[in-house]
């Protein structure tokens, strides 16, 4: 098992002494096996982005436990989750948001490169850089653009090469392709998809739209409020659902 | 492959900007050379022709005392743009590094120095400073050391509200998932995203602080007679307007085109940076 | 009988810099009496340069040739005050991003009520139904429920989703007829995707009106549209009924954009939509087209209509 | 909205009591014994006797340890009184209730005169974009603006008191001689307002609901008042807000020039003769003045948008 996840709960405190609570994400039990696309279905405010920011290490929760091959990862110190960092990566839903406005291409993707030093020199580096941009078909052209002068798609690539970089084993994706065309849609999830066979990489997909889900994801989870409210084999939950919700948002295909 | 950053982006039509580079670079130089370009010594007394119309001798005619306007106009650019530089590059880097660091931790320690900024905002500058120089002895560096206190507030504050809005940017997220450390996320993103407005601030605050520090010498703060500056001079001036005027104009104009150099340079500026001021085809 | 819009030959360009960049080649398209067409295109196709040029709600530097005609009347020669009687009476738009759209320092009611009270040929002693009443009827059909309290909310107070309604509203009081809706489920959640169909079907009946509806969403255009036209880097590829274009697609872009859906198996077309600054000369898919011959290479395809209404722009359609 | 108000309060409260406390002890640093500085400025530094010393160190009780005398002092400052002034031997209060209506009428006459020029010029500017009027204005204010407020005053003196005549140089004497100071004050400010005032509008102007009222075909008239100046309200209260900094600030430069008996004045003499309570008096009086301006300005900054009204509030 890759990734488990037991009781994980997060809760918000507000008002004036602090009582009112609100509960992004409750009591949410999860497994994760290798090699798996595990997809998160659920509307904005489920809860699903918390989910994957706790995974992530952005956010602490206030209870429950991630498991990472077996070790608890929300107890670990900064110099352990740097080093963790490098096998759990994530794509964002605004790719062109993902990346310093002040900074070119080719230094948004050599970033990682240097954080890690994973190169001893600039030609290496240079040729590291060149050889991932190819892999994932970013034209050479792209280099010295910054990040609001290549589009949607382009930049989305980027970002996943920019990760590809650190080899990582969990590769979480909150909507990536939510904001981008259909043609560029479909080019994005087949890139996923292939380097989800070469690289044996696992692939946490969260999304709203069923239809992406179905396309790529064996195993599904609904989020609703904050909890999960049916979870199972992709062509299970389409075929069969149980919990309303989840009729519900079969329902509202199209 | 031509570098082109999206920090500058001035095209011919920015014509606000080139011209007040022009002119504070001509001003700079002017002060930097200012020893070469003195024709009497701004400092010695010539009793017998004093209050001279501007002529080919003294070009700026002559002071109550007999000093020539135009020297003493040249050795005092190097006073008030000298104080304009320290307290400008001083204020932006302490605001600036204030700002940014308690826009990026955010929670108690932000409150708290927005607090200390809200203090030093409530009093406006030249009542500051006067009340500052009181217990410090009446020259130039006091003068200075008041108005940095006072100044580094307003970068403060710009730099705080620039850092709350990155801080909110998805991209920061991404920075530390790819595994940047706070401080490389500090200095790699939050620092180079406030420059271009900071730059901006800062051009236009070397106007301001010209005008700051004439006032002042004007009220008889900074440098103490007989060295000129060029508020003493204006001040000087003041009880000869009606038959020789030429004494406190003169270098009233100096701070003035001085001022405006820098005012340009800041407009221009802005249009430069202001990312909705480039011209886009909207297909969308 | 005359239809609702008639577009001949439109183009529209703008001035950058020192030249002018052509965004819309030569489009043509009609929309008849109580029928939703639905442009279909990708982000920079053009569709909502389209839908502007029909409002006339270009930025000044837009230079636009051609004949746009509402009911047979000429639009583009009409001087500004003439056409401003037809905009917000009689053609009406239905704008994107709900969170920008709405003026937020003014109630969501008065935003509503502003489209009939403030236009130049408002009459209070003409209104059958007080306008007040209008809008909350208006607000009730449209299900934004809590009657009363929501015409003085300001649309910071509401969800997009309210928002979004807010938007439809004003276009559905003024018994418009023509509404040309922009983008309605742009980066929108899938419940509240069906809901706005919902609302957009609704109002599609009950107001019997013609709707030029531009989206890049398929599955919106499937449910909503009479006939369906797609657009492609500035031109239009296909036109046709929506069973005709999305069932058997003529054109190769159409074709792979159906094929590129999700559930289809999102089949990937390699390359992307070149930009408007190097286009291509003869037909402007020919990098990313299967199908690619020399003649698509060389000359300019023309309109062929491969069966009753449904028309391609295509070399190899010639209706063999 | 209540809840908002309150906190900002709160917080000025804590912020007049440092102000306050930063006055006093960066006044209070004086080098050297006060006794000595008074005595010395009263009699000219003629005869400097031990005995008078001691008298006036017991009348000002300076003899107290420094917590005490800081102690009674902030007693004072809530009874909104300062001491004796040195200077003046007179209670700090009685001269600044005196001087103070002569700064707001001179204040606000000149937000008023900037208001006037500044307000329509930024808006117009903004309405006609990158055409003449707007190089104009940008151009004209921009020289205004790199004037220094005393140079202005003193032109001004030369042409229209000493060579037209029309106005007298200074004092408070004739209802004319509040024309030139206000002149000199509001010219200071009319750089910022305008450009305050154009880049608001502008930014109202862009954006996309602008374009929606123009969809619905609404006339012209509600458009520009209802939808664009509505929205640029609110920045109309933060330039006013701005310029009343710049009036107490630039009232000591002006009032100086042109004799005026302003708070302005009152501070620059009670510097120059290191009296020390007047110094004090002035500089909280227009501290606290410029914070509940301020804090006026958000309140009424929060009320005009309903954004912040509903989610800050």
């Amino acid at each position: 098992m890759l990734l488990e996840l037991r009781n994980v709960t997060k809760t918000y405190w507000s008002g004036v002494m602090r009582n009112k609570a609100f509960h992004a994400v409750k009591d949410v039990n999860l497994e994760i096996g290798e090699r798996e696309i595990f997809g998160i279905i659920g509307e904005s405010g489920s809860g699903k982005t918390t989910t994957c920011k706790i995974i992530m290490g952005l956010l602490k929760p206030t209870s429950g436990a991630v498991l990472y091959q077996g070790e608890d990862i929300t107890k670990l110190g900064k110099a352990k989750w740097h080093e963790l960092r490098k096998s759990i990566q994530m794509i964002f839903q605004h790719p062109q948001m993902t990346f310093n406005p002040r900074s070119t291409v080719y230094s948004a993707c050599a970033e990682p490169i240097r954080i890690y030093k994973l190169a001893k020199d600039a030609d290496e580096e240079r040729e590291m850089v060149l050889g991932i941009l190819d892999r994932v078909g970013v034209s050479r052209d792209q280099l010295e653009k910054y990040p609001h002068e290549i589009s949607g798609g382009q930049a989305q690539r980027l970002s996943i090469a920019r990760t590809l970089l650190l080899k990582p084993s969990l590769l979480i994706c909150d909507e990536p392709t939510s904001m981008l065309d259909i043609s560029v849609q479909a080019q994005i999830l087949s890139l996923l998809k292939e380097i989800h066979g070469k690289e044996n990489l696992t692939l946490l997909y969260i999304s709203h739209n069923l239809d992406v889900v179905a396309a790529i994801c064996d195993r599904i989870a609904v989020m609703k409020d904050g909890e999960i409210v049916e979870m199972g084999n992709t062509d299970e939950v389409f075929s069969s659902p149980k919990h309303d919700y989840t009729k519900r948002l079969l329902s509202a295909r199209i | 492959m031509k570098k082109r950053s999206a920090l500058f982006h001035i095209n011919r039509k920015n014509v606000l900007l080139i011209l007040g580079l022009t002119l504070s670079a001509l001003i700079l130089l002017i002060t930097i050379f200012s020893p070469l370009l003195e024709t009497h010594n701004p400092t010695k007394m010539n009793l017998p022709n004093k209050l001279k119309a501007p002529s080919s001798e003294n070009y700026f005619g002559t002071d109550a005392l007999g000093r020539d306007v135009y020297s003493r106009i040249l050795e005092g650019s190097r006073v008030s743009l000298g104080t304009a530089f320290v307290v400008v590059i001083f204020s932006a880097i302490l605001g600036t590094a204030i700002g940014l660091f308690s826009g990026f931790i955010g929670g108690r320690t932000d409150m708290v120095c927005m607090r200390i900024v809200d203090i030093f905002l409530a009093f406006p500058t030249i009542v500051f400073v006067l009340a500052m120089t009181t217990f410090l002895p009446t020259n130039q560096l006091s003068l200075i050391l008041a108005i940095c206190c006072i100044n580094w507030v307003r970068y403060a504050r710009i730099a705080r509200g620039e850092a709350v809005i990155i801080r909110n940017v998805e991209y920061i997220e991404a920075a530390t998932a790819i595994g940047n450390s706070k401080t490389g996320i500090l200095f790699r993103y939050f620092l180079p995203n406030t420059v271009s407005k900071i730059l901006i601030m800062m051009s236009m605050d070397i106007g301001s602080i010209i005008l700051y520090c004439a006032s002042l010498s004007f009220l008889g703060l900074g440098t103490q007679p007989p060295s000129p500056a060029w508020g003493t001079m204006i001040n000087e001036g003041r009880d000869y307007i009606r038959n020789a005027p030429w004494i406190s104009i003169a270098p009233g104009i100096a701070v003035a085109v001085t001022a405006l150099s820098f005012n340009m340079i800041g407009d221009g500026l802005r249009d430069a940076l202001d990312p909705r001021m480039r011209e886009s085809i909207q297909t969308e | 009988m005359e239809p609702v819009l008639r577009i001949d030959d439109l183009c529209v360009g703008f001035h950058v810099r020192d030249r002018v960049v052509n965004i819309i080649n030569h489009v043509s398209l009609h929309i008849g009496e109580n029928e939703v067409l639905g442009l279909i295109g990708e982000t920079g196709c053009g569709k909502s340069v389209t839908g502007s040029a029909v409002l006339r709600l270009l930025p000044d530097n837009a230079v636009v040739a051609g004949q746009i005609d509402y009911r047979g009347k000429a639009l583009l020669p009409m001087s500004e005050h003439e056409f401003n009687r037809l905009r917000g009476a009689k053609i009406v738009s239905v704008p994107q991003s709900p969170s920008t759209s709405l003026n937020p320092m003014m109630t969501v009611g008065m935003q509503v009520e502003e489209c009939l009270t403030r236009r130049p040929d408002y009459s209070k002693k003409a209104q059958q139904v007080p306008v007040r009443e209008r809008v909350q009827q208006i607000f009730e059909r449209l299900r934004l429920n809590e009657r009363g309290k929501i015409f003085r909310k300001y649309p910071c107070e509401l969800s997009g989703g309210m928002c979004q309604r807010v938007l439809i509203s004003m276009g559905a009081i003024t018994n418009a007829d023509l509404i040309v809706v922009d983008e309605p489920t742009k980066a929108v959640d899938w419940i509240l995707r069906a809901g706005v169909v919902d609302v957009l079907r609704k109002m599609k009946e009950d107001y019997r009106c013609a709707m030029m509806m531009i989206t890049h969403d398929i599955g919106v255009a499937r449910a909503l549209s009479n006939r369906i036209a797609v657009m492609y880097a500035g031109e239009i590829v296909e036109t046709g009924t929506a069973g005709q274009v999305l069932d058997h697609p003529q054109h190769p872009y159409t074709a792979d954009l159906i094929s590129a859906l999700p559930e289809n198996g999102f089949h990937v077309t390699e390359g992307f939509m070149p930009s408007f600054e190097e286009m291509p000369a003869a037909c402007r898919y020919q990098d990313r087209c299967a199908h690619c011959v020399e003649a698509c290479r060389s000359g300019k395809p023309e309109m062929h209509e491969t069966e009753p209404g449904h028309f391609v722009y295509c070399h190899r359609c010639r209706g063999e | 909205m209540l809840k908002y108000i309150v906190k900002r309060l709160l917080v000025m409260l804590l912020v007049l009591w440092a102000v306050s406390t930063m006055t006093y002890f960066m006044v209070h640093v004086t080098p050297g014994d006060a006794a000595t500085a008074i005595v010395f400025n009263l009699t000219g530094g003629t005869n400097m006797d031990e005995e008078l010393i001691e008298r006036i160190n017991k009348r000002f009780d300076l003899d107290k340890p420094v917590y005490v005398q800081y102690f009674n002092w902030l007693l004072g400052v809530f009874r909104m009184d300062f001491g004796i002034s040195y200077r003046y031997n007179m209670p700090v209060m009685d001269m600044i209730k005196a001087r103070l209506p002569n700064t707001a009428r001179l204040g606000l006459t000149a937000v008023f005169l900037s208001a006037l020029i500044g307000i329509p010029l930024g808006v117009l500017s903004a309405l006609r974009q990158n055409r003449l009027l707007d190089h104009t204005s940008r151009v004209a204010t921009l020289f205004i603006g790199s004037v220094p407020g005393f140079l202005s005053g003193l032109v001004l003196i030369i042409i229209f008191s000493l060579k037209l005549k029309w106005f007298p140089t200074s004092g408070m004497k004739t209802a004319g001689s509040i024309v030139l100071p206000a002149v000199t004050l509001a010219l200071g400010m009319v750089a910022t307002t305008t450009r305050m005032m154009r880049t608001g509008m502008l930014d109202v102007l862009r954006q996309d609901f602008m374009v929606v009222a123009k969809a619905k075909g609404i006339r012209r008239s509600s458009m520009l008042v209802s939808h664009a100046f509505r929205n640029a309200l609110p920045s109309i209260v933060t330039v006013i807000g701005l310029q009343i900094g710049h009036i107490l600030g630039g009232s000591v430069l002006v009032e100086t020039i042109f004799a005026w008996p302003g708070l302005g004045s009152l501070l620059n003499d009670a510097v120059s003769n290191r009296d020390t309570p007047m110094l004090e008096g002035c500089v909280i009086l227009i501290t606290f003045g410029y914070t509940a301006i301020n804090l006026l300005v958000d309140v009424v900054y929060a009320w005009l948008d309903p954004r912040v009204k509903y989610t800050e509030g």
